[in-house]
């Protein structure tokens, strides 16, 4: 007979190798081609924003724990990747104290509170970035030209979207990042030298990152399809330029990394399409109509208030038998 | 005098209008973003408060059941239209800012409340205590929550320069969802206070 | 040939090579069984015998009256010791009739046969209800899993198509039907054809999944030599992908027929009558030989098993007797579980003497880098288990409305249509007990239900 | 044009709740079940519209003339508490139906701040009699929206391992507080 | 039904009473209260026209020409006898809602001054255009509406290069720009007709 | 100033009265019987609708209340005052049996011995599902207090023991915890109830095996049924049963009961004599 107690589980007895942790290393993995560019194209500051807010959300999100007495978490690696989205999706000039706060706000405000991993309803780092915005808006609208390595003070510039917003034409915008013509812009935001958040500028690097975790089968593809499709589709029928908006701004970054984000995205496939869509149309509706000339952020923040009920957009099951309302007696029958 | 003493102590803290019964929110999050918003407004609702009460209690005995919803409501806006009236001529700033607001403090339940649940049961020396108890209970919290607020969200307290020179003011808190954040912290903590007070309590009862 | 398969699903480590190639032992000279009354999916069983009877082997010793009833049958001749309950292979207690093996003395120097079997019976040639109450009689109920009365599954109020023979065996670990149909593809062939004749089907499916690939010449050339299909039946073999849980019922019909069976609904509905390799066979002895179903075959494997065994042992055998038989052996010190099934959807108990019943398909010993066990985290809503549902049921939607108490949005979510095989769980990365939820909920969600019809009454 | 870009900015870019700080108890109160917080919602619209088109001529047609403007919110408040009441009984007596879905919202609607808000702006942003009424429906559907928006939230968040020190309320005004963020985006959207 | 009648009445009665104290504390206030909002704009015109004594009432004569910019109020500002210049009430849409605006110009047609009455923009964005301790240049502590004083309406009022932007605030400062130049616009063509009447008094151009 | 005065009180006193009469008699024409109760509750509630209750307005939280669906302390307008008095109005039919909880299970950890190592969700009845029971004894207590979280009262907590243990100042008898515990563990009692119980749910008929599983268990050896002086304990499916019309309380069963299953209701489960080392929630 057995020598001591033995394990009384319920079934199944067995489990994956794959867990929290693994997934969110993968994710940091996808990231590390795109943050390495930005630390190029921004030198030291850049690397110390990203330094500083991965430090923060991680001591944040230890401290907060421990304050409540509950277990901690940091081992699943969650807060770094918060900590490092926060930091690509900011200006690469911002200031490291309000990196910091933004982490803080991030982890603490919008995922410890509501029960941490999983539980958030928004997405903690863009809901970091959108507290930043609204509380800092001249900083967090401050972007620099590229200037690499060198320590060279940094001259403030404005963003692509800013400069159409602006009202200039996509020519102008080509002249003001020295490209001779339209073609020509495209090609230089794909591989990625222009302004803008920290992580977004190389569409290249950032596809790179996007296909390693589709290809690990950590994200799938709907949301980022949807998400980049319906941008294309709705800046063309609005009369804008589909090509330029898709490759500006963080369309395709917020597609493969922020719109997936497991907590906030919904689960369902239907209600991921309708999440990915909605996030092109208010995109799109935000970079025309709205008061910024950049929309991803609150477009995403948006679409994760409707998730719940995205969520009630479910599979058809197995064998599903609709639901037969009791048939009224005809008329004839009563006869 | 003991039990007054209580009557107004119950509205301070135990019966906090906002922190505890949660109602009356509407006006203390709307004008919270700066101190002297938050003290006018306390102030006008003391005063519809009181003089509600105290005339609903002393007319408690002819005020005919069936109709006293319509009368309370009656006298409450009469007081109300008086506040506004009387800080659109002498306070007109103060007035502006707080806007629709003010004719609101009619519908705000902790009148209606206290003026059914206490002054139409109640003689006149209680009532008075109960409303500025009442009163002083609704204003402490709006001015705690304006003064966060203001002060984080601004760097002043009342208009006043507080915070050094080179602090920047975190817009977030004087926006409405800074004052959802920060009154959802402070109920937060006053559930905490809550229990704290109740422990001890049972913790006397059992001594 | 392409190998079909059904949409979700997962991958567990097969561990299947270390029984796959040994052949099938027969336990002997069983000293006393422990045989449950209740071994079958339906009404309980009362015994027909007291403490003290003699019975003979495949002597009738439990049995009701009820459709949904099927006799048991000793599995030994012997002395019947006591009737109590013990605890079963569900690790519930219940009665269980107790036999210790006894030579009878002989009398007038004959000894008399300890056999008590029956006639044999030609199912082509008796009537449909002589061949149903024969596999009744024979005690034969469904040995893939539930224990369904199989004279009631092969008595189905709709036309049926096809028979499938569910050789997918797609728990990890277990051999024992992979084993069967290489030792013993004519009685699968015939089994399936047995069961065309009684449901009156045109077609005979065996499907074997990739990993049993050596089966399938040796199942075609028992299809070839068969009398049955020389006589004009059509039977065939189907591959399948390997994955879990290809063998379930309603993702084996999916995969073959294309077909999904109606939710609440059974196999019959699309016209398919789904049979375990085991029962099968247990069917052919039942006709040929007379033969009740009082053994099993059952595969012995795990980590800590140190001599893995595919065995067949008389039904009400604890398993300690298996190894105390040589059969097979486990090491004591590195046991930390054990299971009654294979690792998916088996029982994990506390002890081995619990005895081999008619569904045990396999006993794992597994050892402590086996019986891993992970604390719940919270649920990262990653969407995996979504993905792994073959009845895609989102379950990690489905547990958030079994852990609010929300029964309602549970059922339309799908609760009782989850066939508990574990993908989920086995999928998700924050090792969340979604079956065991589920299980719990589909049970409260039943009461609910219960009081419910008896309110509206 | 001018008539949606009143609802619009009603529905979405000065949201009732979210921005404007009004309703909130029964924002808070009535959003523990969907079902119900889209019951509320459609009560309040039809008793703003209701309250509207009855405060809007009296205000034009009787308030003014007379001089009495100082009237307002006397006569404001109690057209409204009346004319809930009246509701209430006629629902009640000849549509059960109806009222067995929405009644129950109505004693609630009396004092709902927006409702009286609704009905003062309208004097006070100088709005025609149409453009009051958009408006009423506007800020309604807005408050229907962010009920909504918060039912649904508050449905997922039961499942939640919130931090004690947060549960119950708290945790709503936490949750309005990410909502407004998100809404944020709106802002500047009609200028 | 008699019951009916009284509760009727006795409504009637603490309505009656209650509103004529109401009626009362009207009749004490509505002087102080309507002259409360000439007191504020007598108080703006005389920071913009330091030499203003009387004011006359043109409202009905200067019309604007954007449909989304509505004049509230249009006064001819008067030193002792002669006009000293015109000043405009006009209201206009901005990122927060409407924003109200006095803007004063001289008989120059250049900008005597502005002040920002009304303005619902973000604090610390927007709302900056009414903060007094808010400078678009700091050096020379010139508030955003100081900055238009002295300008001419013939000069260029193009945001970010000829007027400064509040920081992060492009939409407030082109809104409050848009009213600035559309009142001043309108002021200076009207100006245009009485002067051709007066043009004896008036010293042209500049 | 006078005629505004007086053209106020003109129009509002004819305002009023209209409203007033149109209030009154569409009262009287669209009355709707409804339950006298209801309106009772609604009259000392007060009537501030602000939702707070949960329910929608006052009318909503009487009706509730007076159809038994809510608690009487819901209304946080009116605090505690308006809360005794609906409980004083409620309370008036409310009069029922004064039951309380009682426990028929020993099996502190350190007497019964467990099956195995459970790991699962940890809650009584999903360890009972996948595991039968989690002590070698089937019927104890799973001791994951299940019946804990229903209780509403605070009277029930989780002991050190491994056995909920009930306060009975708290219990209101409700039997929430009954109905929950899927071992169907607990006994609802007459508060002042007076007589022996076996604490006991042991059917296992065979005395060794129940002393293999729990050395506190009642093993059938029917001791008490023999030494009632009264002859008031009977056999029922393995478990003695006191038939309290005739226990007069005189504790021999519980002297004679070898295993100290058999317990006297006064002194041992609900007096002073009952073992409350409670956990600190
Ligand atoms: C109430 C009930 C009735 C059933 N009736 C039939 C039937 O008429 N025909 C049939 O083929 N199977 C029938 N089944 C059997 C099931 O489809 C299935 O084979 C059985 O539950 C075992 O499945 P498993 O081994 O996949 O768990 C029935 C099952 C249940 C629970
Ligand atoms: C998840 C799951 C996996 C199963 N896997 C197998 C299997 O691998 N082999 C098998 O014979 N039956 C398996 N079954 C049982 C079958 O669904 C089905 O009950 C059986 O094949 C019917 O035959 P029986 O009545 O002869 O047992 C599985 C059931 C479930 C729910
Ligand atoms: C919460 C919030 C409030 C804002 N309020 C204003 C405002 O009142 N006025 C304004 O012009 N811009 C405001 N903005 C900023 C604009 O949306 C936008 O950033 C700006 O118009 C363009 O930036 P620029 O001035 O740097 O070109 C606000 C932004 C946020 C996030
Ligand atoms: C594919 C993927 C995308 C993620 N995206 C985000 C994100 O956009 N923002 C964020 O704060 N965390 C993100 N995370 C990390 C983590 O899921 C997040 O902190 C949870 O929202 C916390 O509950 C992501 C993780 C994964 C696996
Ligand atoms: S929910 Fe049920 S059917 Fe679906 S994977 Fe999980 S156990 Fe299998
Ligand atoms: S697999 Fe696990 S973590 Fe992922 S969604 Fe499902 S339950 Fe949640
Ligand atoms: S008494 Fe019942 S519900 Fe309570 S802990 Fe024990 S087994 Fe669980
Ligand atoms: S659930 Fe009810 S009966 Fe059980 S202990 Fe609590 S109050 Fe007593
Ligand atoms: S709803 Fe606004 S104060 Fe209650």
């Amino acid at each position: 007979m057995p020598a001591k107690g033995m394990l009384l589980s319920s079934s199944p007895h067995s489990f994956t190798q794959i867990s929290t942790p693994r997934m969110m290393l993968s994710v940091i993995i996808a990231l590390i081609p795109a943050s390495v560019y930005g630390v190029y194209l921004y030198g030291f500051q850049a690397l110390a924003l990203i330094l500083v807010t991965v430090l923060s959300a991680v001591a944040s999100e230890y401290l907060f724990r421990k304050l409540i007495k509950a277990k901690t978490t940091i081992g699943d690696f969650s807060a770094i990747v918060t900590g490092l989205l926060l930091a690509l999706i900011l200006p690469p000039k911002t200031p490291l104290w309000m990196g910091a706060m933004g982490a803080f706000f991030a982890i603490v405000v919008a995922k410890e509170f509501f029960g941490g991993l999983g539980a958030n309803p928004f997405n903690p780092a863009l809901t970091g970035r959108a507290f930043l915005l609204m509380s800092f808006p001249a900083a967090i609208t401050t972007w620099t030209m590229p200037h690499g390595l060198a320590l060279a003070d940094a001259t403030s510039t404005a963003t692509p979207l800013a400069l159409v917003r602006q009202g200039a034409a996509l020519t102008d915008v080509a002249k003001y990042f020295g490209a001779s013509d339209v073609g020509s812009l495209y090609r230089q935001l794909f591989m990625g030298y222009r302004s803008g958040s920290l992580g977004e500028s190389s569409i290249l690097l950032v596809l790179i990152g996007g296909l390693f975790l589709l290809a690990l089968g950590v994200i799938q593809w709907i949301v980022p399809v949807s998400v980049i499709g319906s941008a294309f589709l709705f800046s063309w029928l609005l009369g804008m330029d589909p090509i330029f908006n898709i490759l500006t701004g963080g369309v395709v970054f917020g597609a493969f990394f922020m719109a997936t984000d497991y907590a906030t995205r919904p689960l369902t496939p239907a209600g991921q399409a309708v999440f990915g869509i909605g996030i092109g149309l208010l995109t799109v509706i935000i970079r025309k109509f709205g008061g910024f000339p950049e929309g991803v952020t609150y477009a995403i923040l948006i679409m994760n208030l409707a998730t719940p009920y995205l969520n009630k957009m479910r599979v058809k099951k197995y064998g599903f038998v609709p639901p037969v309302k009791p048939a009224k007696p005809s008329k004839e029958a009563v006869k | 005098m003991k039990s007054l003493w209580k009557t107004f102590k119950q509205g301070i803290i135990y019966e906090n209008p906002l922190l505890m019964l949660m109602i009356g929110l509407c006006s203390a999050l709307a004008v919270t973003s700066s101190v002297s918003n938050g003290i006018g407004m306390g102030l006008a609702m003391t005063f519809v408060l009181l003089f509600s009460e105290i005339v609903i209690s002393l007319f408690r005995k002819v005020i005919p059941n069936s109709a006293r919803i319509p009368i309370f409501i009656i006298i409450i806006a009469a007081f109300t239209t008086m506040v506004d009236l009387v800080m659109k001529a002498y306070f007109p700033e103060l007035s502006k800012s707080m806007g629709v607001f003010i004719p609101l403090i009619v519908v705000n339940c902790i009148i209606m409340g206290r003026v059914e649940a206490f002054a139409s049961k109640q003689s006149f020396l209680p009532v008075v205590f109960d409303s500025l108890g009442m009163g002083l209970g609704y204003t402490w919290v709006l001015v705690a929550i304006a003064a966060f607020r203001e002060i984080l969200g601004n760097g002043t307290f009342a208009g006043i320069q507080v915070m050094p020179g080179n602090f920047q003011p975190i817009l977030f808190f004087i926006l409405p969802p800074g004052g959802f954040l920060v009154f959802g912290l402070l109920t937060s903590f006053n559930i905490w206070l809550k229990n704290r007070m109740a422990k001890s309590e049972k913790a006397k009862e059992r001594a | 040939m392409t190998a079909k398969t059904f949409r979700g699903g997962a991958h567990p480590p097969e561990q299947k090579d270390r029984s796959s190639g040994l052949a099938v032992e027969r336990l002997r000279d069983v000293k006393q069984v422990v045989i449950p009354v209740n071994q079958h999916f339906g009404a309980p069983l009362q015994p027909l015998v007291k403490v003290g009877d003699y019975v003979k082997r495949g002597q009738k010793i439990a049995d009701a009256d009820g459709r949904m009833t099927v006799p048991v049958h000793a599995s030994l001749a012997g002395i019947v010791k006591k009737i109590e309950p013990r605890t079963q292979s569900n690790n519930l207690d219940g009665p269980c009739i107790i036999i210790e093996a006894k030579q009878p003395e002989p009398v007038d120097g004959v000894v008399e046969s300890t056999d008590d079997f029956m006639p044999p019976l030609d199912p082509f040639v008796c009537s449909k209800e002589e061949a149903l109450a024969r596999i009744r009689a024979a005690g034969i109920v469904g040995m893939g899993g539930a224990g369904f009365p199989t004279h009631v599954k092969l008595a189905p109020s709709k036309p049926i198509s096809y028979v499938i023979a569910n050789g997918a065996e797609c728990e990890p670990y277990l051999t024992i039907d992979e084993r069967t149909m290489i030792e013993r593809p004519e009685d699968v062939v015939e089994g399936v054809a047995i069961t065309m004749k009684i449901v009156n089907a045109p077609e005979g499916i065996i499907a074997v999944e990739e990993n049993k690939m050596h089966a399938i010449p040796l199942l075609e050339k028992a299809i070839a030599s068969s009398p049955r299909t020389r006589a004009g039946m059509k039977i065939r073999v189907q591959l399948l992908k390997t994955k879990y849980p290809q063998g379930g019922e309603k993702m084996l019909i999916t995969a073959i027929t294309g077909k999904e069976v109606p939710s609440g609904g059974l196999p019959m509905d699309v016209g398919c009558v789904v049979q375990n390799i085991g029962t099968l066979c247990a069917m052919v002895e039942a006709f040929r030989d007379g033969k009740p179903l009082i053994e099993r075959g059952l595969t012995i494997t795990g980590g800590a098993c140190t001599k893995p065994a595919n065995v067949i042992a008389p039904i009400g055998t604890p398993v300690a007797d298996i190894i105390a038989a040589g059969l097979t052996a486990v090491d004591d010190e590195a046991l930390r579980r054990i299971i009654y099934g294979g690792p998916m959807m088996g029982v994990a108990v506390p002890n081995y003497a619990i005895p081999v019943q008619k569904n045990t398909s396999g006993v794992l010993f597994m050892n402590e880098e086996e019986a891993v066990h992970y604390e719940e985290e919270t649920c990262i809503r990653c969407g995996r288990c979504m993905r792994a549902c073959p009845i895609r049921i989102s379950p990690a939607l489905l547990a958030v409305s079994v852990e609010t108490g929300d029964y309602k949005e549970a059922e339309k979510i799908g609760l009782l249509d989850c066939i508990e095989c574990g993908s989920c769980s086995f999928v998700c990365p924050a090792h969340r007990h979604l079956v065991q939820k589920f299980r719990v909920g589909k049970q409260i969600l039943r009461t609910i239900k219960q009081k419910e019809a008896q309110n509206a009454r | 044009m001018d008539l949606i870009k009143i609802f619009l900015v009603a529905v979405l870019v000065n949201n009732v709740v979210l921005m404007r700080f009004l309703a909130l108890c029964s924002y808070i109160g009535m959003t523990s079940d969907v079902g119900q917080s889209v019951g509320m919602g459609f009560a309040v619209t039809f008793v703003t519209v209701l309250a509207t088109a009855a405060t809007w001529p009296i205000y034009h047609f009787i308030l003014v003339p007379l001089g009495l403007t100082f009237l307002q919110i006397l006569i404001f408040i109690l057209v409204i508490a009346s004319l809930v009441q009246l509701v209430e009984f006629y629902l009640k007596k000849n549509i059960p139906g109806l009222y067995a879905s929405m009644g129950i919202y109505l004693p609630l609607i009396t004092t709902n701040c927006a409702i009286l808000a609704v009905t003062f702006e309208n004097i006070s942003f100088k709005y025609s009699f149409i453009e009051s009424i958009v408006y009423a429906v506007g800020v309604s559907i807005g408050y229907l929206l962010a009920m909504v928006l918060l039912a649904g939230l508050r449905d997922r968040m039961k499942s939640s391992p919130v931090p004690k020190f947060l549960q119950g309320t708290p945790i709503l005004f936490i949750t309005t507080a990410l909502i407004g963020i998100a809404f944020m985006g709106f802002s500047g959207l009609i200028k | 039904m008699k019951g009916i009648a009284k509760l009727g009445l006795v409504l009637a009665i603490f309505a009656a009473a209650a509103c004529a104290s109401l009626a009362v504390v009207y009749a004490i206030t509505k002087p102080q209260i309507e002259a409360q909002d000439q007191i504020a704009l007598t108080a703006s015109l005389k920071e913009i026209f330091p030499e203003a004594v009387n004011f006359e009432d043109v409202t009905d004569k200067i019309a604007s020409k954007d449909p989304n910019i509505k004049f509230l109020n249009a006064v001819l500002v008067k030193s002792e006898n002669a006009p000293i210049g015109v000043a405009v009430k006009a209201a206009g849409p901005s990122y927060g809602g409407q924003a109200t605006l006095l803007v004063g110009i001289t008989l120059q047609r250049s900008i005597a001054g502005v002040r920002v009455l009304e303005l619902k923009d973000t604090p610390g964005l927007g709302a900056n255009a009414n903060n007094p301790g808010y400078f678009v240049k700091k050096a020379e502590k010139v508030t955003f509406p100081g900055q238009f004083t002295g300008k001419y309406l013939t000069d260029a009022f193009a945001v970010k290069e000829d007027v400064i932007a509040i920081t992060a605030s492009t939409i407030t400062s082109k809104s409050l720009t848009k009213i600035i130049k559309t009142a001043g616009d309108s002021a200076a063509e009207w100006l245009e007709t009485v002067t051709a009447d007066t043009s004896a008094e008036t010293t042209g151009g500049k | 100033m006078v005629t505004i005065v007086l053209i106020t009180i003109a129009f509002s006193a004819i305002l009023a009265f209209v409203l007033g009469t149109a209030l009154g008699f569409f009262r009287e024409k669209f009355k709707v019987e409804r339950d006298p109760k209801i309106d009772e509750v609604r009259e000392a509630l007060p009537g501030a609708n602000c939702g707070g209750c949960g329910f929608p307005g006052c009318d909503g939280y009487a009706e509730a209340v007076a159809t038994g669906r809510s608690p009487t302390t819901k209304c946080t307008a009116g605090g505690s005052a308006t809360a005794e008095a609906v409980s004083k109005i409620m309370g008036v039919d409310a009069a029922r049996e004064d039951v309380v909880s009682v426990l028929l299970c020993q099996g502190t950890k350190d007497v019964a011995v467990s099956k195995g190592e459970y790991v699962g969700v940890q809650t009584c009845r999903a360890a009972k599902l996948s595991t039968g029971s989690v002590k070698a004894c089937s019927w104890g207590c799973q001791g994951f207090g299940d019946c804990v979280n229903v209780c509403k009262f605070d009277a029930l907590a989780m002991g050190e023991d491994g056995l909920p243990h009930v306060n009975y100042d708290n219990c209101t008898g409700c039997g929430m915890c009954a109905e929950e515990c899927p071992q169907k563990l607990f006994v609802m009692v007459p508060r002042e109830k007076k007589g022996s119980i076996v604490l006991c749910s042991n059917r296992n008929v065979i005395k060794a095996n129940v002393l293999k599983t729990c050395k506190t268990g009642c093993i059938k050896c029917e001791i008490c049924v023999k030494s009632c002086p009264e002859k008031c304990i009977t056999m029922v499916n393995g478990i003695p049963v006191t038939d309290y019309s005739k226990c007069t309380s005189c504790g021999v069963c519980v002297q004679k009961c070898p295993t100290h299953a058999y317990k006297l209701l006064e002194v041992d489960v609900m007096g002073e004599k009952k073992k409350v080392p409670v956990l600190e929630a």
